[in-house]
């Protein structure tokens, strides 16, 4: 065809959707200026917020077979998963930093460095037997990382589930409303989350995670 | 405000994450050029609403995108237990007495055999 | 019936108010009657009364499982208008609007009603749209109305806030000038006592536990404390528990019963001297003669039979009346309380004949109960006593939902409440 | 004035921490953790409100949540007003400013108590149902007096500058009151390793030991209390709050727990700080520890300021150093109530007499004060208080052995305080809140909780056990109880041993007779607050109002803002008298949320301003904002509406916009329109089950307009949908039913045919969607892809991929303008340098970006429709006049075929969408004008439909108009009339709604 490449496999589209290096894309958040946030702004504060940004963000809908599970571990590096609200991550795949968080009984999200997401669909196409779909939403959706000592307090103003370290322990994933919008939560740490969120919200979630924090101190920091 | 198990992230969430999608077990006439009016007016909007006991369907909707089923108390707004699509409620009106009152949050074991097929979806 | 005035009052200051007649009696029910009203909110209590006093069915009597006026006559916001959108609505809205306007004097019973004005407000261009649409068809139908901007709203309401600042700003608004608010509780008691004078019983604490039911045809009702008691027609008026009704004649109804809260402040100093409703920001509030706001909640998404609903929807509720009225900020909310609210698919109620013989519905009024009560039981009154629906409650028939003729209000804006 | 009630030592103020507040402006002192209402006393306050009906003069009866009368404005600046602050609640704090609701011209000399005075007798429950009715006109009138009269106290005036939160939080165990069970309950839970919130309205733990001068393990209370909290604040999983009232209790064990956090210390909370905090509270188990509120006695002038309950004068003797008064009279029906005598004499005072309504009290408590000489006046009742502002006398009298009736001489002595009490009500509110219905217990002469769905239980008071003895155990038990559910071991708990106090056989005495009928006797107050006396409740009762709820409602009581904690009892009790019936036959007393009023600020937390509703905004938002668009409000959406320049009105801009895109190129931003990917097998037949078209045939590459039905037949949505590959293809919805539309599909495929092989992925935020339209669009699109998008290439209705200004972009010729245009979309990171390359490009064609009221204006002279404007859920295809776009020969009954096939719905004579041409071509019909065939025709007129959707059209150089028209696809070139609010009467012609090139070159080029 043109000169993008347009592959159809399994009777369905891939298609690259990120250009050379030389333009560079705009997150969610790329209005707000968080680095000259990060290096003017308050250095010490309870919450710590940062942008992941223009990560690979792809959402698999199936319901996996064995032989689908192995064929998607094989190609993930990590296998899939499979109980309710866990999640994997793994730093050290041969595409890099490769993490796999589960939403639904039929779906993930996987999040891989933004410039694997092509590729990596690719090959879910041309490897992935069976009834599934993959859906590149590296362009709909944004990586907050948040932590701190007060990470827990700003999110218990922020979502409804509970959040004790014995109910959500390190590596449990939960998609919840967050506000008035939703993310998908993934702690990473004691007193460190992930949140997925929109990108139509980002611009409303930060100034909730502000004005959250408010108490505590904002940090910002660059990824 | 409810809090609801919800059978495929299985664990209880606040009723927020959830809308009610209306009576359950309502399936779609299978050839509804076939229907009068009346069957298709009835099909579409004549409902039990009861006073007690009752099947309806929720969905998650800010969390696993799943629709389910959920038994429910409407004069108690207790639930008695909640099901997956496509499985069969195993309290249901009239009968005696299921559950004491203080067994509310024990999650329901969902059936293991599948029932019916068509689960019916809500307008 | 003993004479309500003024002077009645300051003569019976100087008996201590010891000489009072009771407002209405206590009667034993007899074995029958002409018709038999199942429930004793509002619209049946009119039923009762209009059927007596205008259409001299006077063998009438009201079964009511608990008290007088006790479901959502007493947990309802008391608004009264009759902006509808569909003719069919408007018509039978506004024939309950000039009921109303006559109501104290002829009931001889202060139900208080002023008629403050009700904005209902527009942010969106579709909002301005259907408010224009609503407004030209009322106007066409004979029912008062106007279309106003913010500045004309902002001199009705100074506490509204109609800055451009607003997250929705306020665009405009209907405005009804004879809308208003009426006491609640007055209503059901002034048509009791009204009835009661014309020889309706009032049977309270009495649940009817079964329709009697004989080829087809409704011959009476089963209760515990008096067995059966026997009636030509029965007509059955409990709101909420419509379904449950239904099912005692063997049928189903296009309807589900919704948890709907409500709520007030404590009371302040008058501050919201007109009814303020949003559709889109989702809350509406008046001030009661108390100095309540008496602020009205959404409904819940799940049938609820237990007159409570779920915290997050009152929290909505004040979200949109900060955004609204942000000076409200610092007044406190008194209580808040639950009614079931009887919802049809189209937001228009059932006054209608049923698959049963002699037997007749009317319900499904969700929202719009409180206003119509004049109308809705005068309608019905006329229907049970002519044994043939009156032309206004014809387009309400139950089989409306079987041949698709629906009177779709949802579609117009301002009819939620 | 100095404080003279104060007593010279004990208390748990801080003597050391003088505090200055103002009160009616002006100021007195009081001592850090003073209550207002403590210092008020001990200023020698007696007046502290106005009665609503009466104007009596009106004092402080209780310490607590339940205190009818010291309703107080608060607040020192008019941003900092708050109406109706409770005086016993609120914590004193230097510069506290309060002043009383009503009087005129003060609270001491009120002239409405004249009028009160007089009209009063005018004024029994309900008279306004029985006057103001002639003439009708003239109710607003006295309607306005009404208001005026009422309301306690005011709104502020300005914004309020506190800032409030909420908050989310989950526990095991969730305790609330903090009194002696609740202590020992969140004691035995924390060692068990329980997570624990306890919760307590006062501003510290303790409650009912605080007041009081019992020992524990022989120590004085505070002792205990103290190394509790101790021990309770070393574990990390027990959340302890104070000055925090549990307000509501609502399904499956959700509370709300409203925490003062500044606002008892200060006017407005302190730079940045949270004033009040809302928690939102689910909880496995609850224990309610909420104790009991002490019943005052009816009596005659009962409200003359120093009536008092008698656990109140206690609570200001112990926990503030204030003794109200010199000369005490106790009238109690129980031994409980001896303490409040004991009290006032150690406190140095004199007590004048216990009266005390029982023949031969006997116990623990009367035999000390009997040791201190304290005069007791055995089956004797106070039948009414003397005095004006504040009590002077009593009379006292010999009651018989039933308590109705006085059977002997009356004595009157000399007093300025009356403490009385008839028992205490156990604090049930929070258990009714879910429905359950509370039962009465003739032990205890009160209501304790019902049955409950909850995971409830309940200890000390609230059950009736009010001794410390016991409520301590009941704690033990509760939380012991909870640990079993929990699967949790219990822990060693020992509890403090208690003094040893025996009580007497209380009476059951509620309402004081009178020498006179009550309806004759000095009114006798039940409900202070909206003056509901028991001759009230009488009368109400001899009128028919016989169900409890009737009495209520009748008289008012309970319905102010301490919701009838002192008074539903005893009005219960005079009721079911009045009745010959028993309490429990009379009704019962059920509670709604709030147990105490919660401040709206709260309620919202940080849900208002500029969080009240997220905004949602596309990848281009920040160009629309820097070339000063206007927006419209589209869902959450912020779209840009038209893009003024310069001085334009937006008719200028309109006209300006719409010129351009016909002539040269216009440029839309898109990218809020809802997309869905679909993927699977079965992803072809499920469009043609959810679309009213046909979709077999649609090649891949190819786009195709759809039309979304409910199964009623009315249309809901439309949009295109693109076929990406055989098994793969992208949805677009409006805007606004983005959402709707994805749930819609989802619940088809997840209950009706989840057989089917496909899956929904939401693509909305992913894609940027810049639309270009007009003559030159594809001149300035080939300036940025090499891509062949001749019309030979890239015909009207293809897809294709290609590279746009350096990005990869999946293009679709689709058009709602009319014509050529190009639908750009490109990952919505890289949307605002593509929509700035084509700006950079298109300076050649004039490339004018346009908002969404341009494109309705060009998309309403091509006729397209916009699903939500021109349809509302009662119009189906056919009404639409597009009947083109269903397909009734496919196999599958599609959602809708059926519907729209109702008899209804095939009347000839429905309304039906059609084109409409004013006469006057200058003349802009509005959108929801009302067509009528005859203008002339009387009030109501019959109509025959509204205008949806009119604009100028400067393309076309008039106006142009669609709407519905009964019967109207029939009526080609007939007239009708549109008479509008101004006076006006506007003639069209019906006729197509295409107004522009009707053959559809312009789009084919």
């Amino acid at each position: 065809m043109s000169d993008v490449t347009v592959e159809v496999m399994e009777k369905k589209l891939v298609t690259n959707q990120r250009p050379t290096d030389a333009i560079v894309g705009e997150s969610p958040l790329h209005h707000a200026d968080l680095a000259s946030i990060a290096s003017q702004g308050p250095q010490e504060g309870g919450v710590h917020f940062c942008e992941h940004k223009l990560l690979g963000l792809l959402t698999l809908r199936c319901v996996p077979l064995p032989q689908q599970q192995e064929e998607i571990e094989s190609l993930l590096g990590v296998a899939l998963p499979m109980a309710p609200l866990t999640s994997v991550t793994k730093d050290d795949t041969s595409i890099g930093k490769v993490s796999v968080r589960w939403v639904g009984p039929d779906e993930w999200l996987i999040i891989v460095p933004g410039d694997e997401a092509f590729d990596l669909e690719t090959r879910f196409f041309e490897t992935l037997s069976g009834h599934f779909s993959l859906v590149n939403i590296s362009g709909g959706s944004t990586v907050f990382d948040v932590s701190g000592d007060q990470v827990v307090s700003m999110l218990k103003k922020s979502i409804p589930v509970d959040l004790h370290i014995r109910e959500f322990p390190v590596g449990k994933v939960v998609s919840t409303i967050f506000a008035k919008s939703g993310a998908i939560v993934c702690r990473l740490g004691e007193n460190q989350f992930e949140l997925v969120v929109r990108r139509s919200f980002a611009d409303y979630l930060w100034l909730w995670v502000q004005d959250a924090s408010r108490e505590y101190g904002l940090v910002v920091k660059t990824s | 405000m409810f809090y609801i198990y919800c059978p495929h992230c299985c664990e209880h969430r606040e009723e927020e994450e959830f809308h009610a999608a209306g009576q359950a077990h309502i399936p779609r006439p299978l050839d509804p050029d076939a229907c009068t009016d009346k069957e298709w007016g009835e099909y579409m909007y004549f409902r039990k609403n009861p006073r007690g006991i009752h099947h309806e369907l929720w969905v998650h909707s800010a969390g696993c995108r799943k629709f389910f089923n959920i038994t429910r108390d409407t004069q108690t707004y207790e639930i008695k237990e909640v099901y997956k699509i496509g499985e069969k409620p195993s309290v249901v009106a009239n009968a005696v007495e299921v559950q004491n009152s203080h067994t509310q949050n024990s999650s329901k074991t969902p059936l293991e055999n599948t029932l019916e097929s068509q689960s019916g979806a809500t307008l | 019936m003993q004479h309500y005035s003024g002077f009645g009052l300051l003569k019976h200051s100087f008996s201590h108010h010891e000489n009072w007649q009771r407002v209405w009696r206590n009667p034993t029910p007899k074995k029958k009657y002409d018709v038999i009203i199942v429930g004793g909110g509002g619209h049946g209590l009119a039923t009762a009364y209009y059927l007596a006093k205008e259409f001299g069915v006077t063998n009438v009597a009201v079964i009511e499982k608990g008290f007088l006026g006790g479901g959502n006559t007493a947990r309802n916001t008391t608004i009264v208008r009759s902006n509808y959108l569909w003719d069919e609505a408007a018509h039978l809205y506004e024939h309950s609007m000039k009921l109303w306007e006559g109501l104290s004097q002829d009931l001889n019973y202060n139900v208080m009603f002023s008629q403050r004005g009700c904005l209902n407000l527009g942010h969106t261009l579709q909002d301005m749209r259907d408010i224009e649409r609503r407004v030209n068809a009322n106007r066409l139908n004979g029912i008062d109305g106007e279309v106003l901007d913010a500045q004309q709203i902002k001199e009705i309401v100074p506490v509204l806030d109609c800055s451009d600042s607003a997250r929705y700003p306020v665009m405009g608004a209907s405005w009804q000038p004879r809308a208003g608010v009426a006491r609640h509780d007055a209503v059901a008691w002034g048509f009791a006592r009204g009835a009661d004078a014309h020889g309706v019983d009032l049977i309270q604490q009495t649940e009817v536990q079964d329709l009697i039911i004989e080829d087809g045809t409704v011959v009476g009702v089963r209760t515990a404390q008096y067995g059966d008691i026997r009636a030509d027609k029965v007509g059955c008026v409990v709101a909420g528990n419509s379904s449950v009704l239904a099912k005692m004649g063997g049928f189903e109804l296009p309807l589900e019963s919704h948890p709907l809260q409500a709520l007030v402040s404590e009371p302040i100093k008058p501050i919201l001297d007109t009814v303020v409703m949003s559709n889109h920001v989702h809350g509406y509030a008046s001030q009661s003669d108390k100095g309540d706001l008496v602020i009205g909640a959404g409904i819940d998404g799940y049938n609820g039979y237990g007159q409570r609903g779920s915290y997050a929807t009152v929290e909505h509720t004040i979200q949109a009346i900060l955004e609204m009225f942000p000076v409200f900020s610092r007044v406190r909310m008194n209580r808040q309380w639950g009614g079931i609210v009887d919802t049809c698919p189209d937001a228009c109620p059932l006054i209608t004949e049923t698959p049963v013989k002699n037997l007749f519905f009317n319900c499904g009024w969700g929202t719009g109960g409180f206003k119509a009560t004049p109308g809705s039981g005068h309608v019905f009154a006329a229907s049970l006593a002519k044994g043939e629906m009156h032309p206004l409650a014809k387009p309400f028939s139950m089989f409306r939902f079987h041949n698709g003729a629906l009177v779709d209000e949802h579609g117009a804006a301002g009819v939620a409440h | 004035m100095s404080q003279r009630n104060r007593l010279q030592n004990g208390g748990r103020i801080d003597r050391s921490k003088s505090l200055t507040f103002t009160y009616n402006g002006k100021l007195l002192k009081g001592y850090a953790g003073d209550t207002l209402a403590s210092a008020l006393l001990a200023n020698g306050v007696d007046i502290v409100g106005r009665s609503f009906k009466y104007s009596r003069p009106r004092g402080i009866v209780a310490a607590g949540a339940e205190e009818p009368n010291a309703i107080m404005q608060v607040g020192a600046t008019e941003a900092t007003q708050i109406p109706n602050v409770r005086a016993t609640q609120q914590s004193l704090y230097d510069g506290l400013v309060a002043g009383t609701t009503n009087g005129w011209p003060s609270v001491e000399t009120d002239l409405m108590e004249y009028v009160g005075k007089i009209g009063g007798k005018m004024m029994p429950p309900g008279f306004y149902y029985k006057t103001f009715m002639f003439p009708q006109s003239l109710w607003g009138t006295y309607e306005s007096y009404i208001r005026k009269a009422a309301g306690l106290g005011r709104a502020p005036q300005d914004t309020d500058p506190d800032i409030y939160d909420k908050m989310n939080q989950h526990c095991d165990v969730m305790i609330v009151g903090a009194g002696p069970a609740g202590l020992v309950a969140a004691l035995t839970a924390a060692r068990a390793g329980a997570r624990v919130i306890i919760a307590d309205e006062q501003n510290e733990f303790g409650g009912s030991l605080l007041s009081s001068t019992e020992t524990l393990d022989g120590k004085p209370a505070a002792e205990w209390i103290a190394s509790v909290v101790q021990e309770l604040a070393s574990f990390d999983d027990v959340m302890m709050l104070t000055h925090s009232q549990v307000n509501g209790y609502h399904d499956h064990n959700f509370l709300t727990i409203q925490q003062h956090c500044t606002d008892q210390f200060a006017d407005r909370a302190p730079n940045g700080q949270i004033a009040q905090r809302l928690h939102r509270v689910r909880a496995k188990w609850v224990v309610l520890a909420t104790g009991a509120h002490e019943r005052p006695l009816v009596y005659g002038n009962n409200d003359v300021p120093g009536c008092m309950v008698a656990n109140a004068v206690s609570t200001y003797i112990n926990r503030y150093g204030v003794a109200p008064g010199i000369d005490l009279v106790l009238m109690t029906s129980n031994d409980n109530a001896y303490r409040t005598a004991l009290d006032w004499h150690d406190a140095g005072r004199n007590v004048v007499a216990v009266v005390d309504s029982r023949k031969n009290p006997q116990g623990t408590l009367v035999d000390a004060a009997r040791e201190r000489g304290i005069s007791i006046l055995v089956g004797s009742g106070v039948i009414e208080a003397h005095g004006s502002k504040r009590v002077t006398s009593v009379s006292i009298a010999p009651l018989n052995d039933a308590g109705d009736a006085v059977v002997g001489a009356i004595v009157k002595m000399k007093a300025d305080t009356v403490a009385t009490s008839g028992g205490w009500s156990p604090v049930i509110h929070l258990s009714c809140h879910t429905g359950a219905r509370p039962v009465w217990n003739d032990a205890i002469l009160g209501f304790t909780p019902g049955a409950t769905v909850q995971k409830q239980l309940t200890a000390g008071a609230i059950n009736g056990s009010f001794t410390t003895a016991n409520a301590l155990n009941e704690g033990l038990s509760a939380a012991c109880e909870a640990l079993s559910h929990l699967n949790l071991t219990k822990p060693d708990v020992s509890l403090p041993a208690t003094q040893d106090i025996e009580e007497g056989e209380a009476m059951a005495l509620f309402h004081i007779p009178h020498t006179k009928p009550t309806s004759k006797a000095p009114k006798q107050f039940v409900d202070y607050q909206n003056d509901v006396t028991a001759a009230g409740i009488e009368l109400a009762c001899r009128e028919g109002f016989e169900s409890i709820e009737h009495v209520k409602r009748y008289t008012a009581m309970g319905f102010g803002t301490d919701q009838g904690k002192l008074g539903n009892i005893n009005g219960m009790a005079i009721a079911a008298k009045t009745l010959n019936q028993t309490i429990p036959q009379t009704g019962t007393t059920i509670f709604r949320p709030n147990y105490t009023p919660v401040t709206f600020g709260a309620i919202v937390g940080r849900d208002c301003g500029a969080l009240f509703d997220p905004k949602r905004y596309t990848a281009m938002h920040s160009w629309h904002v820097e070339h000063g668009a206007k927006f419209e409000d589209v869902g959450l959406w912020k779209r840009p509406w038209y893009y003024p320049q310069g001085q334009e009105t937006m008719q200028e801009s309109l006209n300006r916009e719409c010129l351009a895109v016909r002539e040269s190129a216009g440029i839309l931003d898109a990218s809020t329109l809802g997309k869905i990917d679909i993927q699977g097998k079965d992803a072809r037949e499920f469009l043609g089950r959810v679309y009213s078209n046909a979709w077999a045939k649609l090649a891949v590459g190819k786009c195709r307009y759809g039309l979304m039905c409910g199964e009623d037949g009315m249309v809901f949505d439309d949009g295109v949908t693109s076929c990406l590959a055989e098994n793969h293809f992208l949805m677009t919805t409006t805007t606004g039913g983005a959402a709707h539309v994805l749930e819609w599909l989802e619940i088809y495929h997840q209950t009706e045919w989840p057989e089917m092989e496909v899956y929904f992925t939401s693509v909305t935020d992913h894609w940027a969607t810049m639309t270009i339209s007009g003559p030159n669009s594809r001149k300035l699109l080939e300036k940025l892809t090499d891509y062949d998008v001749s019309k030979d290439n890239m015909a009207f209705m293809d897809w294709k991929p290609m590279t746009v200004a350096g990005v990869p972009a999946r293009v679709f010729r689709i058009s709602f303008t009319g014509e050529l245009s190009f639908e750009i979309n490109v990952q919505a990171n890289y949307g605002l340098h593509v929509w700035k390359a084509l700006f950079e490009h298109g300076k050649a064609f004039n490339l004018t970006p346009y908002g969404t009221e341009t494109m309705h204006i060009l998309r309403a002279e091509k006729g397209f429709i916009i699903a939500g404007q021109d349809t509302d859920g009662s119009v189906h295809p056919f009404d639409l006049g597009m009947s083109w776009a269903v397909s009734m020969q496919k196999p599958f009954s599609f959602i809708g075929k059926r519907g729209m096939q109702r008899e209804d719905c095939v009347r000839a004579d429905r309304k039906q969408l059609v084109g409409l041409k004013t006469i006057d071509p200058n003349v802009v019909l509005p959108e929801g004008a009302q067509g009528v065939l005859d203008p002339k025709a009387s009030i109501p007129m019959p109509m025959v439909g509204h205008v949806t959707s009119s604009y100028w059209s400067a393309n076309l150089n008039r106006s142009v108009a669609m709407g519905f028209v009964k019967g109207g696809l029939d009526k080609m070139g007939e007239r009708v009339f549109y008479p509008l609010v101004d006076g006006r009467v506007v003639e069209a012609e019906i006729c197509s709604p295409v107004f522009l090139d009707p053959k559809g070159e312009r789009q084919h080029v």
